[in-house]
């Protein structure tokens, strides 16, 4: 299926910049005329996986995120979220509920929550590479 | 604006949460809780998300975070008036909001 | 004077994508903090600029536009909206109140809006090759 | 949502517009429009901005281009209630707005 509509942006891994990312997804995903809940689901999944990047892929330097909005046909939304940063060595492991490596701070919960709002989370990395997730969901079922 | 605002009455310490807690915002609520925290001691950290607008997993880490500094010196936390949406996170995480 | 924090959005020329570019330029502003008025205005020089690239640049095509958003450490921000359509062959001329080649629909006032609405109004622009407007705003004022 | 409600009373027709007026948003408004314009050639047209959130100069394109359409049946526009915002995008074209 093709998208009916893309679009794409580039940002640094500054933690100001979670909430710019999250705005993005909710103002590209509004064209679908989604629920109130839907909105908020997306939000959530895509602040999660910014702050991945910014956290985990760029632990110790600015790096470059590239997020990529689609949506389609029938109102499904696909953001994919892209870093180069060190990569994820044991991916089936990272995505276990409370599994962290990011210290005290970080509940280990990043993907469980992306499963929970989200239809349907895709991993992607490569050590020393980077990442990319990409989250799908149908908006505006009401 | 993530914010907090901090007062205390005896040995509890109210923490009254506003706006957006991302990464980026929880940094900014730890650093001003832990210092009032370290100060005092408190028994009782009580952290109120009656004004939190969004809340994604970085609240979680905030909270279990705020958990073992309290902890260590004797206090517990306690979390209420979460929203329906953070109330959702904090299920996910197995954390209990009192009304 | 280097930015604090740059983004950059692309997107195709449909006439949908209008509000979500000034919806991108009012979300990155917001790191600074501005007021309500400033944050209306803005938009309303963005909607501008981008329906350009729509109803100009692009006539009757769907071309690319790319939004560069800067903000500097004084709470001045950039965006710069750039198309590679057909181009201005008489930029003193476009710029004109009233002047439009966009027939009974369009005021010919896009430019007038831009330069009442932002401190400055930068155009370059190359027959057949493009054109860019960057639009800079103080913000943070109140 | 850009949205526009008619209704006809004798020779007036009255446009309640809503919503953003950006150059996606009065395509729509104006084919619901002319439509209705079309079939009843009103004497006049009263377009009216009071729940209109957002307009930029596609707004001030709509307004002039309903005047031509309107002014050739040999009626004329009246714009009212045009919220602050508004009116500051009227006024560079030197258009009023009624209250
Ligand atoms: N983009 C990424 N780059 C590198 N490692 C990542 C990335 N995203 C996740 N990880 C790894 O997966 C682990 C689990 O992530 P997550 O479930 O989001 O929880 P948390 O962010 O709280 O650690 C992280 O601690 C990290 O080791
Ligand atoms: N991005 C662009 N590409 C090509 N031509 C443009 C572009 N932007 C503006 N123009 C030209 O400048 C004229 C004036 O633009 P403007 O003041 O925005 O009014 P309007 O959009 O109502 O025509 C346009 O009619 C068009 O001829």
């Amino acid at each position: 299926m093709k998208p009916v509509n893309t679009v794409k942006v580039t940002f640094p891994s500054k933690s100001a910049n979670e909430a710019f990312a999250r705005s993005v997804a909710a103002s590209f995903a509004a064209q679908a005329d989604p629920a109130a809940d839907e909105i908020a689901e997306l939000k959530t999944a895509v602040s999660e996986a910014v702050t991945n990047c910014i956290v985990h892929a760029y632990k110790d330097c600015i790096g470059k995120i590239t997020m990529t909005v689609s949506l389609y046909e029938d109102d499904t939304i696909a953001v994919t979220v892209a870093d180069t940063g060190v990569g994820i060595p044991d991916i089936k492991k990272a995505m276990e509920p409370l599994y962290t490596t990011g210290g005290d701070e970080r509940a280990g919960l990043g993907f469980a929550v992306m499963e929970s709002f989200a239809d349907k989370v895709r991993v992607r990395s490569k050590q020393g590479r980077g990442t990319s997730v990409t989250l799908m969901k149908q908006l505006g079922k009401k | 604006m993530t914010q907090v605002t901090l007062h205390q009455n005896g040995q509890t310490l109210f923490a009254m949460l506003s706006g957006e807690i991302d990464h980026h915002g929880a940094e900014l609520l730890r650093e001003h809780i832990d210092m009032r925290v370290e100060q005092i001691c408190p028994k009782i950290l009580v952290l109120d998300f009656s004004s939190v607008t969004f809340m994604d997993s970085s609240g979680v880490g905030l909270i279990l975070g705020r958990h073992k500094l309290v902890h260590a010196h004797g206090g517990v936390v306690i979390v209420q008036k979460a929203p329906n949406e953070v109330k959702r996170m904090l299920a996910i995480a197995g954390i209990d909001s009192k009304d």
